[in-house]
């Protein structure tokens, strides 16, 4: 029950995106086409579940019993970082079209806070492995449901006769406001 | 009307109208001798097919929609009096004005003339407890307007329905202000007394340890109270009667789909029923949850809007449902003792992805028809 | 801080590792002359070149696809640029301009009858041929305008489109956007242009607009040598070879022939 | 069986009570060279020729294709480009009628068509120029030859006349039911089938009735009353409605081994055989409020649309449309020089008041056309992405299958010209899609 609880708090409630505004960049970045924030998505699923549960395991295996606490947010952007060019290596060979539709923001999943956020967060909550790894899917997952509605809507506005001053990223950014607004609606569940 | 307008990378196509200058004198009637022959202007008219045109346009639906509203602004009135009626007053003109103003702002032809500020206005006003200050409308409305709809272009181009928009910006933003209910003290009411809503009573008990059926009874709600409107909550939302009237009018009309309306509420009635038979001590049975709180309001005139909802009816149901499932969950779970607006603008946003997955079946697309035919 | 050292250290040579075996099995090999010739495009984005942006056009000359003076905007620098980076050497072009070949504005070119549909002249165009009595000419509903990323499109109170040269940077978008064909690019330094695309026969075309080229051959004649040439009842200069003398304009019954200075920093008229 | 979708548009049928009028000889006559669907014909005549009544003007330009006739006797005056209905100038006949309206001699009966043989049949009916006159003008002979791995099994007759306004069809019906009849006869015999269909919406029960007296014993014929509903008369609408099956999508009637032909067309094919007579006249409605004297019209094919209008009394003064047609699929005019051409089932005219002003307001997603779209395709999508010329997506919401039907235009609140937005639509991304074609040969 409380790993449910956790899983959906993480989707819906605190949402990596709209509550606690982390990954805004790749939210904002590759959202313009629905196809690509389904990539995204897939990218990000992957690239935050496996850097949970190896950060988690890194931390607790390597950096706890040294004393070397300290040393966590330099040793999970390395984890990270490394992990990301492991995805987007793989990608361009497999997948080159998506490969150049993620584009930039590929690498940039290596800054996406969202990922370096759930290894964080992961730890300053003290969740075991368990906990972790579903903590981590549920918060991509979390991710990939506010980039995936985010991205309808932008195709959808795309078309729209929005005023020059707005076209583009401002009217992103009062959208992503709006349902960030709309997301609030959850607040308080568990 | 077109021709002269700012024709720039980012302007919409417009059309060429025809009807500009009035058809050319009949060839009987002598030429006015002022004018040195300028070049005749033509005097038929070409357009692509159809050339004949239902009678319907967008003014007269959002007329109609204002007409649907009045048995539920008139309930308010009854019930809450002057203080009401100023909500509205300033909730119509400050659409109004805003609508107007952006618009020549942005050197854009006005829109007025459509009626679709004067519903938003309505909208807003009935989502708003009766005595709200003055100012907390005026911010509605240039949040309804400004952020809801004209940012985005206009009616037409709204991801979210702007009444909705205004009524979370002030529900996030002015907490205080929008869960203060004044009861109902009839037609001349100006100042009242603060009363509860009937989610709101269940809320508070629950918080201090009594169960749902103490509270109850202790809040004193009857289904027959709730289905005239005599309790506390927004202005437009207390009675069911009133509003239900107005739906089935645009029912009626065909302005608003069975699919919104009924999968909204028979989601809310159907969820909120499990919940109650499962737990009666924790849940309020589905009729208080059904009747109570701004669902009507919501059902039929709110998760109805037109631009805001996926256009095809399975689109709709799912879109209702959808609805449905949001409001309870943030009801019986949720920090906020109401869900409903919530809930419409989170479907709002899942819209594009309903359409995206509802096409409707293109006639003669399935195999399967063709085989049958074949074989008959 | 010495096992600190050596456990971020160890980490960092795990994951280069790991990394140095995955570029080795996944490895894709990227033309190192597609990011030089990046460097020099002007990165405009625009798409003049038929590729879907600069990069993508980038690629396409590192691949030998597209040739290296593919980019209108960026104009004979650019392509000098690149062609070095491509190790080949390219002619210097003359700088072009977009001009709209109609002056048929609303008052000598009349309608045959009242549009009502989009203001787009491709729609238009679709119902026999437009609005307008002459079937060439332009219908002004600014096709070209929205296509031009850079604004260097007019609409005239006539009712006609007008390219302004200054900011014109031939990218041919506004070409490839007229139905009627009505746009060229020329050399900003000639100086007399037919501003008429009617192909109808001297009266018919006369009929149809006032400022019409009606094929009379008077030009051809002034000029006397093969700058000016009559073809389907239409004058065209050979751009190649443009007449110099502007009093070939004043030969022009119909003033179908005019002269502009399409040069940038000459003020135009 | 009912089609999805449609509409119930204002019938305006006011001119059904009136008789077919003969239209008398005219003084001029224009016959464009293309009046059908597929390659134009070639001129057999030239300037100065004398012609007969029924005599070739062209010959056929192809396969698809087929002749035009002399609609009179007289002499050729010109072999050029003329006004034509469709909005540019064609080639086209002008005749200077002598009076005489003599046949050709080459216009003779072709015999019974029961005794005939399929074959010869077609090949008469391709010789009389015969084309579908509901207004598609597609060669009758192309459609009576399908493919051998397409066999028809059932043909259909089109009575529908779903469109606002147009009588033509009803007044056929009514006034030689025995001509339809035998017609139908006929086209079952080219095709060799045995059953056959008439479908007549349900506001011409008089016709059906007319036509179910005037059937030879001899054919099995079921009649049937359709729902009275726009496009009830389209084809893949009409074949399920009467027969239940679904031409794919993409497809056409031979696919589910259906042919349909108008009413008009029946008559015709059965006056090629019986009387020898190519197609040179037709009925038309004249109607509109713009017309002062509404009528049904039998009109030689190149009558110019002038003479038509002036034996009808006249335009209004406040006219602004003349339609060739009917009000939901038909073709604005802007001259009055323009021939009646085999396809012409109607001409209606519009005064100002009447005319759709169509607007480029924002869609507001109401779903009116979603509901009204008989092809079940999403008219709003298609229009918003056409307005942005955003071509290749057409492609996912198969823009292909739209009849142009007008139903979505119809019903829009917003007046958007949809029909519009889409044709073109159509128009480019077939343009895309040869280029694509064109790129990976």
């Amino acid at each position: 029950m409380e790993i449910i609880l956790l899983f959906i708090s993480a989707i819906f409630v605190s949402n990596f995106v709209l509550h606690k505004f982390l990954g805004i960049c790749p939210f904002l970045g590759v959202s313009k086409k629905f196809s690509t924030a389904m990539g995204m998505t897939g990218a990000v699923i992957f690239v935050m579940t496996l850097a949970s549960v190896v950060s988690w395991l890194v931390y607790h295996y390597l950096l706890v019993p040294y004393g070397l606490e300290y040393l966590r947010t330099l040793a999970f952007i390395l984890i990270i970082a490394s992990m990301v060019q492991l995805v987007e290596l793989v990608l361009q060979k497999v997948s080159p079209a998506l490969y150049s539709a993620l584009g930039i923001f590929l690498p940039l999943i290596t800054t996406n806070c969202a990922v370096l956020g759930v290894a964080i967060l992961n730890i300053q909550k003290e969740y075991n492995l368990l906990e972790t790894t579903v903590y981590g899917f549920a918060g991509a997952m979390g991710f990939g449901l506010a980039i995936l509605l985010f991205s309808g809507i932008r195709e959808v506005l795309d078309l729209a006769d929005t005023p020059r001053a707005f076209k583009g990223t401002a009217i992103a950014l009062v959208t992503a406001g709006i349902l960030s607004l709309a997301f609030m609606g959850f607040a308080g569940i568990v | 009307m077109s021709m002269e307008q700012d024709k720039t990378g980012a302007s919409p196509p417009e059309v060429a109208a025809a009807g500009g200058d009035p058809p050319a004198p009949p060839p009987a009637k002598p030429a006015p001798p002022d004018k040195a022959e300028p070049p005749r202007a033509p005097r038929l008219v070409v357009s692509t097919s159809p050339h004949v045109h239902r009678d319907q346009d967008v003014p007269r639906i959002m007329r109609s929609v204002v007409w649907a509203l009045v048995p539920g602004i008139l309930v308010g009135l009854w019930f809450f009096g002057l203080a009401a009626l100023q909500v509205y007053a300033i909730a119509v003109a400050g659409c109004l004005l805003f609508e107007w103003a952006f618009r020549r702002m942005l050197g854009r032809p006005g829109t007025l003339g459509d009626w679709s500020a004067v519903v938003t206005g309505l909208l807003l006003a009935m989502n708003l407890p009766a005595g709200s200050p003055w100012w907390l409308v005026v911010v509605g409305c240039l949040a309804a307007i400004v952020l809801g709809k004209q940012i985005y272009g206009g009616l037409g181009y709204n991801p979210f329905n702007p009444a909705l928009v205004a009524r979370v910006v002030l529900l996030v933003s002015f907490p205080v202000q929008m869960t203060t209910w004044p009861a109902q003290g009839g037609p001349l009411t100006v100042d009242a007394t603060t009363a509860a809503t009937p989610l709101g009573a269940i809320r508070e008990a629950l918080s201090v340890g009594q169960t749902v059926p103490q509270a109850m009874a202790g809040a004193d709600f009857p289904v027959w109270k709730l289905l005239v409107g005599m309790r506390g909550g927004c202005l437009g939302e207390v009675s069911v009667i009133a509003l239900l009237l107005g739906g089935l009018f645009l029912l009626r009309k065909g302005h608003i789909k069975w699919q919104v309306p009924v999968g909204f509420i028979a989601t809310v009635f159907l969820f909120t029923g499990a919940a109650w038979l499962g737990d009666p001590e924790r849940y309020a049975n589905p009729l208080y949850h059904t009747f109570s709180g701004g669902l009507f309001l919501g059902a039929f005139f709110m998760a109805t809007d037109m631009v805001t909802s996926p256009v095809t009816r399975r689109g709709m149901f799912i879109f209702a449902v959808g609805c449905g499932l949001i409001t309870v969950i943030i009801r019986l779970w949720g920090g906020y003792p109401e869900g409903v607006s919530f809930a419409i603008l989170l479907m709002n946003a899942a819209t594009p992805l309903i359409d995206r997955y509802t096409k409707p079946q293109v006639f003669g697309a399935k195999r399967k028809l063709y085989e049958e035919a074949k074989a008959a | 801080m010495i096992v600190a050292t050596t456990v971020m250290a160890g980490l960092g040579l795990l994951a280069g590792l790991g990394l140095g075996l995955a570029a080795r099995f996944f490895a894709v090999e990227v033309d190192p002359r597609q990011e030089k010739i990046l460097d020099v495009l002007p990165g405009a984005n625009c798409g003049g070149c038929g590729y879907a942006g600069c990069n993508d056009f980038a690629a396409a000359v590192a691949r030998g696809e597209a040739a290296p003076d593919g980019c209108p905007v960026g104009g004979a620098e650019t392509a000098v640029a690149v062609a070095r980076i491509m190790g080949l050497v390219v002619e210097e072009k003359e700088r072009r301009v977009a001009l709209v070949l109609c002056q048929g504005t609303r008052e000598v070119a009349p309608s045959k009858f009242r549009y009502n549909g989009m203001a787009s002249c491709a729609s238009a165009a679709l119902l026999a041929g437009g609005d307008k009595l002459c079937r060439w000419g332009c219908l002004g509903l600014a096709d070209c305008q929205v296509a031009c990323a850079f604004q260097a499109i007019e609409i005239t109170e006539g009712g006609i489109a007008r390219v302004i040269p200054e900011r014109c940077t031939a990218c041919g978008k506004c070409v490839a956007a007229c139905p009627k064909d009505l746009i060229k690019l020329v050399p900003e330094s000639a100086p007399i242009h037919v501003l008429c695309s009617s192909r109808d026969k001297g009266p018919v075309a006369r009929k149809a607009c006032q400022v019409a080229c009606i094929g009379c051959k008077k030009c051809e004649k002034f000029v006397g040598d093969e700058s000016m040439k009559v073809e389907d009842w239409l004058a065209l200069v050979d751009y190649d070879h443009p007449p110099r003398d502007p009093a070939v304009a004043g030969e022009c019954p119909t003033g179908a022939i005019v002269e502009l200075h399409l040069d940038a920093k000459k003020p135009v008229h | 069986m009912k089609f999805k979708g449609g509409i119930h548009p204002q019938y305006n049928k006011g001119t059904a009570a009136l008789p077919v009028e003969e239209m008398p000889l005219g003084a001029r006559y224009v016959v464009p060279l293309a009046q059908h669907l597929g390659a134009p014909g070639k001129p057999v005549v030239a300037k100065g020729d004398r012609v007969g009544r029924g005599q070739p003007l062209s010959e056929p330009g192809g396969f698809v294709s087929v002749a035009v006739h002399a609609p009179t006797s007289g002499k050729v005056t010109a072999v050029k480009e003329l006004p034509h209905p469709l909005g540019l100038e064609m080639t086209a006949v002008e005749i200077e009628a002598d009076g005489e309206d003599a046949w050709w001699e080459g216009v003779q009966p072709r015999g019974a068509w029961r005794e005939m043989d399929p074959a010869a049949l077609r090949d008469a009916l391709r010789d009389a120029g015969l084309v579908g006159m509901g207004g598609a003008t597609f060669p009758t002979h192309v459609k009576l030859s399908p493919p051998k791995d397409k066999p028809i099994g059932t043909f259909i007759l089109n009575g529908a006349e779903c469109e606002p306004y147009l009588t033509s069809d009803h007044r056929v019906m009514l006034e030689q039911p025995r001509e339809v009849m035998e017609g139908v006869g006929l086209f079952m015999k080219v095709l060799g089938v045995t059953k056959a269909y008439v479908g007549v919406e349900a506001n011409k029960a008089d016709a059906l009735d007319a036509l179910k007296a005037a059937c030879p014993p001899d054919l099995d014929v079921a009649f049937a009353l359709l729902e009275v509903k726009y496009p009830q008369g389209s084809e893949k609408q009409l074949i399920y409605a009467l027969t239940g099956r679904t031409v794919p999508a993409g497809g056409l009637p031979m696919d589910v081994g259906c042919l349909v032909q108008n009413v008009g067309t029946a008559v015709a094919a059965y006056e090629a055989i019986a009387k020898g007579w190519p197609l040179i006249q037709r009925v038309t409605t004249v109607t509109g409020a713009a017309i002062r004297q509404p009528k049904n019209l039998r009109l030689r094919v190149g009558t110019p649309l002038g003479d038509v209008l002036a034996f009808c009394g006249g335009l209004t003064e406040d006219v602004a449309k003349v339609v060739y047609g009917g009000p939901m699929m038909g073709i604005a005019q802007f001259s009055l020089d323009v021939p009646i051409i085999k396809g012409t089932s109607g001409v209606l005219c519009l005064p100002d008041a009447e005319v759709v002003q169509y607007l480029a307001d924002a869609c507001i997603r109401c779903g009116a056309c979603v509901d009204a779209c008989p092809m079940g395709l999403l008219p709003s999508t298609l229009g918003v992405l056409c307005e942005r010329d955003r071509w290749e997506d057409l492609e996912d919401f198969n823009v292909a299958d739209c009849i142009e039907c007008g139903s979505c235009a119809f019903c829009c609140p917003a007046y958007r010209p949809l029909v519009q937005l889409i044709k073109r639509g159509k128009a480019e991304l077939r343009r895309i899609q040869k280029m694509r074609q064109q790129g990976a040969a």
